[in-house]
């Protein structure tokens, strides 16, 4: 698997909470190990992924937890973008 | 026979025969079709009433709000569904909200606590640890039995030596022990109550 | 391999060919269940809702009893594979809904124009196209009877009840036998998905009717394959049994071989069309209640016929004089009963409650021209008993 | 020794393969030079050469002019409808493991509207006999094109010439799981005939693409004359080559005379049969 | 290459596509260029007797004209496809017969539950199954009505003539558009191989009715699919216009999308009955022949209705009350003319010759308790006039 | 440079590529685990990615879970019946040749009732892009075994395993002529994704088999667990072999772990269109 | 329109219409659907006659004995295939066999005499050397346009001037003046015999 | 293709004149050149092979006229096999 990353930019993680359906999928395959689940649980009953307490600048914005993600639950952005100003996500 | 005149007493007093409706609602993987099945069987089987089982199945496998009705009577069932439910347990928040309405007013409304999260302004509902009994047992997997036994106990539909039988007709012998302990710890939680 | 494969589902499953005795069954299993105790030797299905249950529990079920099971490429496999295996002797069966059903009309009229007998379960959902594969439906009664190309005929059952699954499922295989005839058990969603006390008889207490075999040796005169008994039922002769028979889907003479003039033809779509027609008294079915003297009767089978007797029971507690005519073979359609009814002068009305959009409704206009109130419903909901009381009490 | 005379026999009489075949229904209903009958002939001639029980065959065909095939073969033997041949008979052979059944039917009906059961069958490694007969056309119908006429080749839906690639049917056979795949032509009926017997021999998937004259569909609209001149055609290019590895060169060109046309039996494995 | 060979049938056939003038044409070559007078886009077919010349002339002309002919794997396939052209605009028919009709049953329901447009000619042979494949039927009227499972509306036109094979393929094409939903033509045998006069006027006096598009540009607001007007027919939105639309066999709300429940299902599926029920003023067709005062009136179509003409006509030069009611509909049925001529309580009696066993019959029956009287045969020849006119005079 | 912080989005809004997703119908059916999802969310990509205009792609599907995609796809979309889907897309693509058309479907629906279609459509090389999302069995009726689960693999129609041999789908796609053949699984998703984009790129047959974890039925059924531990599996046993040449030896064996995966892209070429 | 209702003067003395009812008789590949279309194109577009074309098709493409009817009326034609030919021309012997008793009494019958052989006790057949004739024109494929000649001057049911123009509108322009030449060959021999 | 053979016997050649269409495959791929058309037709009309002048003796009995046949048509027989008396013909 490519895992690869172009170059390491730091991310900021999105978490679409209500999509999620706990499938371990972003958290398992997080190369930084960036995410955990939860306490709370959404209103289907899944705990979803937040950012790890001391992780919080760990994600590079790798997009693999987008990626994989079967519900469309979680996303991340590029900080340096943002700070171009540029409003707009294009993660797509 | 080809053909089957029902005598005119067949058609009489219809409406004096005692039937109970119940409702089970939760979400796929509860086991709720078989908490269903369970207490028709009693009942059909064991208690020599009558008894329908049916369930509704929503195009999801898992995730969606299912229910189970079972319908059991002194006299044939026709209709095989709940119209108004005597009692109505559920094990899952959609569900609550999906099958609410199909309790008649007086029913018997039982939920579990860490499942299913009730609305303020709505009275009379029996909460009762289901999951935490059944992983005090060793699997939450015996949640539905425990809220089963708790059905039981505070409406007498089916006598418990019945389920007990019906447990052990349906369920694979290395779980019907635990089964047993999940039901009757239903039971006795809903007689603890003193309700019934 | 695959042997040894049978042989450990026989250690895993001991179950005898005919469950007798009394269970809570799913009707879908009571149906696979009267498809083992009539001696089900082939089946050949393909997944869909609400059907695939009958499946399920025959591949369980059937290999450790030394018949066939096997999952098909699409229904078009099935319904022809059915044919192959009754042709060579099998009591054979597919279980199917709506799509599959459109999907086997082509190879039910070659069953019907090769007179090899086949069972076909029709679990009903709410239709057309894909509809609500989950909810119930009872709208396809007039492709049952109307679906492939051509004039042919048919039989079809319908359960009202888990324990009728069984014992009509039963019937059905007896019935293509006798008549050399594909049958349908027409079930709908409700019914198959319904839990409820079936109680199976002794084996030997269940009926069985063979096929009519060659009354000649093989190897002598040549055998004919259409031939018909006064009965208009002509023996079947096997692949394998030496008799070496031709059957083709071409128009064909009594020994099976094309002939392909407008006279053969008529004589022999005739017969397929009037052994079915003209043998109706023998093979129609009903239950009726309380019709003797009712001013209002209700037309109803299936899970609906459940609501209608409740309401028509109902009534009756309230004086009212109506009955209820719940028909168990839909096809052949009970003409002759319906018309000694309306003779009798006393009723004045049918109601005939559905879930399609007035299929069998049809038949009973032909009838009459009494009233036929109408109480229709797409698909996805049975009516409720109240829904026919108020038409009875209006 | 005595020189030769020459017998003409009445028209009922008889051929002795005869007993093989509904011989009441001779002359059959193809056309002149039409190489069906051939196949049928060389068919009845395997069956007496197989040395099992003739009570013990059973031929299904589908429907066409190939789909005739079983109506003139003296065994147990069923026409069922377009394309279902393969099931129809995969019935047959799993409920009476005991019989041999071998489908005879053409290439519109076991490869276009049939295509499914072919690669099906074959997964599964149904213990069936196939002998699919290749005229590259529609013949009952009228001389349409097909998933086996060459590019360029016409016909009556294709009157500038099709232009869809053919199924390579042995290589398709090949991909699917069959255990026997062979390809000859009805020139070649010695050779077909030792494949057939073969294909009754083995249990399981066995396929035999036979290519047969159709003179008065596809022979007329592509210029190829009668029969006589399509077998010419099959004398002149083609090629054996039994167990040909590079199944998959083995596209079928007739137009273009330079191509050869490579026949043989190409694949002979044992692979567990289906036995559900 | 494809392209340079559409390129030389260019050259080598300069044809027009509505060949106005008159021809000496056979009926499956006028059904053919009534489709391209029509502006037909896409024909998938596959080969069948008797419907064969149908493709067989399209796959001359079409190409040429810029249309797409593609001969398909089967008929599940033909079905299939047409109907996602339709769905990307295009003006698609296929033509097939009896054992394909059956075959495409499954995706005419899909059509009708889409409601995407497209035209099937059914050249009826003698059925069932393969039957007479070159010898003429009336046998699958009841299919084209019944054949898909559950209940859906479509419109069927039966030509008489060549003539007729040319006007209403035209007519087909402009009620599928209108109407959104699947219309056949049912054709027999004998008519589709009948060679007689046959006009075609200029393209500018041809009838065109266009699809009703959205009334709103792409990208706004959702376009909603399945949002009837009032004539209950909803707009529709093609393939690559931008509307983003979504279409479903399953149960679906009016955005296209599933909505699987049972209120949503009776809604939608009474809409696709009532569309072309109760629009059936405009869309039933028949023609009359001294029906006014008639004690005895003949109803029949196809081929059938040549032979009841002339034994009418004969009749009537006798001095014999007869009449002839010519369906040039079959569906929808022309129930409110049939209860128009009863009401006037002249007529007696009905005659019903059809080569079927009784299929329209039912349809008659089903409206009137006076004696229809059936002259059956199940195919391979068409009844002669003096058959016809032996009933009326009897 | 900030740290990271995050943000936990409201329900109804809004991943970046929402666009191109019927948003308002998350979240869809399937199952916690289900493969599909991530399937659905790569098309979305590539379409944004493939830099062609978003109302000229069309997606169509067939019946089962997978054949739900079609119905999240913010672009045409059509959800048509149980393997129709490739010719329901041949009409589109052939009446509108500008339409960039993909069929995502699932095994059972394109290879099993489907598979008629599959292997003509590869024939005639129709310009199609075919994504097969192949998770062993029957999601939606339950777990039913079909014709690419592995031999042993149980199902509620083979309570005892598998004995069928499965297809093997990129030999089947290559031998009937597919001009694009590649297997990922949904593990692979970047691969997957490049896979999409290229099928787009392509005029002709592309066929991308892409394996998806069914946890509800095909996991449970083979304790398997859930969808991380089919997952897993395929991170530990899938080996990456672009253009293998050996395409009859990819049969996938999901029981024996001992046996490797095979995904890559294997073929690429170029071959005549489809253009009637 | 959706209805058109007929007046009733249609209806009246229908019988006094004049109908020829023609049967060709054949094999495939002779030919006689194309003399059928032929003839029935010369009446109905060029003589502005009605005229209907049917043909029998049997299983068999080659072999089988086919045959092609034309009803030539000043009337509509209802019924499309005949009943009583008042002229039959047969071109193989099984169709000779078959069709002979279709023949109405006092009919013309023509017959290939190197292709058919008659029976004995049947009367008054025309035989003509048709494929003969079209050998002599350079090809046996013109017998059937020969044969139709002679219908055609045997019983002027249509012109030989319609005829003509028939030919040039259906057939292949080089082979238009060798069917012209076989069919005013047909006509003439039929004149010769100054029967008609 | 092979038209060895086994040994060089005598055959004697039978013809089933109904059955014949005439397509040639006989008279045109027997190895010894035996046959050609006769003059008569049958029923249908058509001409069927006959042995000839100066043939007699000249089938090897190799059966491929017999074997490529589609219509059954003709057959060879051994002459030998005949002397040895043995009526039945299985040629088959």
């Amino acid at each position: 698997m490519d895992l690869s990353l172009a170059q390491v930019p730091v991310g900021r993680v999105h978490v679409i909470a209500e999509r999620c359906k706990q499938c371990d999928f972003c958290i398992t395959y997080c190369p930084t190990d960036v995410l955990i689940y939860s306490e709370e649980t959404n209103a289907k009953g899944y705990h979803y992924p937040m950012v790890a307490e001391g992780k919080e600048s760990a994600c590079v914005h790798c997009r693999f937890c987008d990626l994989i993600c079967p519900e469309l639950a979680i996303y991340t952005t590029d900080v340096a973008d943002e700070e171009d100003a540029s409003g707009e996500s294009d993660a797509g | 026979m080809k053909r089957s005149a029902a005598k005119m007493s067949d058609t009489k007093n219809v409406s004096a025969s005692t039937t109970s409706q119940v409702r089970f609602g939760g979400v796929g993987g509860q086991g709720i079709v078989l908490a269903g099945r369970l207490l028709g069987l009693a009942a059909a089987i064991f208690d020599g009433k009558e008894a329908v089982c049916t369930q509704s199945y929503g195009p999801e496998a898992r995730g969606g709000a299912s229910k189970t009705d079972v319908i059991i009577s002194d006299k044939p069932v026709d209709y095989p569904f709940v119209i108004e439910a005597d009692v109505l347990a559920v094990l899952f928040q959609e569900a609550y909200v999906k099958f609410r309405p199909s309790l008649k007013a007086g029913g018997t409304l039982i939920i579990d606590t860490e499942l299913v999260t009730p609305a303020e302004d709505d009275k009379d509902v029996i909460g009762i640890p289901a999951t935490k009994i059944a992983e005090n047992l060793g699997t939450r997997l015996a949640t539905n039995v425990v809220i089963l036994g708790y059905v039981v106990g505070k409406t007498n539909v089916v006598s418990r030596d019945s389920m007990v039988e019906a447990i052990r007709t349906i369920m694979k012998p290395k779980i019907v022990d635990l089964n047993i302990k999940a039901l009757d710890a239903g039971i006795s939680l809903a007689q603890s109550d003193g309700v019934s | 391999m695959p042997d040894s494969a049978i042989a450990a589902k026989v250690q895993a499953d001991r179950k005898p060919r005919v469950l007798t005795g009394t269970h809570f069954m799913l009707g879908d299993h009571a149906c696979a269940e009267g498809a083992l105790a009539a001696g089900l030797d082939f089946f050949g299905g393909y997944p869909i809702t609400p059907s695939t249950e009958i499946a399920e529990l025959l591949a369980r079920r059937l290999p450790p009893l030394g018949g066939r099971f096997v999952q098909m490429e699409d229904e078009l496999a099935s319904m022809a594979a059915i044919i192959g295996a009754s042709a060579a002797g099998a009591r054979s069966f597919t279980a199917t809904s709506g799509p599959g059903f459109s999907l086997m009309m082509e190879n039910i009229g070659l069953a019907a124009m090769l007179e090899i007998p086949c069972v076909i379960a029709d679990v009903q959902r709410a239709s057309p196209s894909t509809g609500l594969p989950t909810m119930v439906g009872q709208s396809d009664i007039l492709q049952a009877r109307w679906g492939s190309h051509g004039d042919y005929g048919i039989i079809a059952y319908c359960p009202s009840s888990p324990q009728e699954c069984f014992d009509l499922t039963v019937r059905a295989f007896n019935a293509a036998d006798q008549y050399r005839v594909p049958v349908f058990v027409l079930m709908d969603e409700i019914i198959g998905h319904m839990t409820e006390r079936v109680i199976i008889p002794a084996a030997d207490d269940l009926p069985f009717v063979p096929r009519k075999g060659p009354r000649q040796a093989p190897g002598g005169e040549p055998f004919l394959s259409y031939a018909p008994d006064e009965d208009m039922i002509p023996p079947i002769a096997h692949a394998g049994e030496g008799y070496r028979v031709h059957m083709t889907g071409l128009t064909h003479d009594e020994r099976g071989y094309p002939a392909l003039d407008a006279d053969t033809h008529n004589k022999l779509i005739n017969r397929l069309v009037d052994k079915i027609r003209l043998n109706a008294p023998d093979i129609v079915m009903y239950e009726e209640i309380a019709v003797e003297d009712a001013d209002t009767i209700v037309i109803a089978f299936g899970c609906t016929a459940r609501s209608a007797r409740h309401a028509v029971i109902q009534a009756r507690s309230e004086g009212l004089k109506c009955g209820l005519l719940r028909l168990i073979t839909v096809w052949p359609f009970p003409e002759q009963r319906i018309r000694e009814l309306i003779k009798r002068g006393k009723v004045k009305r049918f109601i005939v409650p559905e879930i399609n959009l007035g299929q069998l409704r049809r038949e009973v206009e032909r009838l009459t021209q009494l009233p036929v109130e109408r109480l229709n419903h797409a698909g996805g909901a049975m009516p409720v008993p109240d829904a026919i009381l108020e038409m009875i009490r209006s | 020794m005595t020189v030769t005379e020459q017998i003409i026999h009445p028209a009922a009489n008889l051929h002795p393969i005869d007993h093989l075949l509904r011989a009441d229904r001779l002359p059959h209903i193809l056309c002149p030079g039409c190489g069906i009958g051939t196949v049928i002939h060389a068919y009845a001639h395997a069956i007496a050469g197989s040395g099992i029980d003739e009570d013990k065959h059973v031929c299904v065909s589908g429907i066409g002019c190939s789909g005739r095939a079983a109506g003139y073969m003296n065994v147990d033997s069923y026409h069922s409808t377009h394309g279902r041949a393969l099931p129809f008979a995969l019935g047959i052979a799993v409920y009476k493991p005991e019989l041999n059944v071998t489908v005879i039917s053409g290439d519109g009906d076991l490869t276009a509207i049939g295509g499914n059961h072919l690669i099906h069958a074959a997964r599964r490694n149904v213990n069936l006999n196939v002998i699919c007969i290749n005229n590259f056309n529609y013949g009952m119908t009228g001389g349409q094109v097909g998933p086996t006429t060459p590019i360029g080749a016409k016909g009556t839906t294709a009157p500038n010439g099709a232009v869809e690639h053919p199924f390579n049917l042995p290589y398709l056979a090949k991909a699917t799981g069959a255990v026997f795949v062979a390809r000859w032509t009805v020139l070649h009926v010695r050779e077909f005939q030792e494949a057939i017997l073969r294909s009754m021999e083995k249990t399981g998937f066995c396929f035999i693409e036979v290519l047969a004259p159709c003179p008065t569909s596809f022979g007329r609209a592509n210029n190829i004359g009668d029969g006589l001149h399509e077998m010419e055609i099959y004398r002149e290019r083609c090629r054996i080559e039994n167990g040909a590895s590079n199944l998959e060169e083995l596209d079928i060109d007739l137009i273009d005379e330079s191509k050869s046309i490579t026949v043989g039996n190409f694949v002979d494995i044992e692979r567990t049969p289906f036995t559900p």
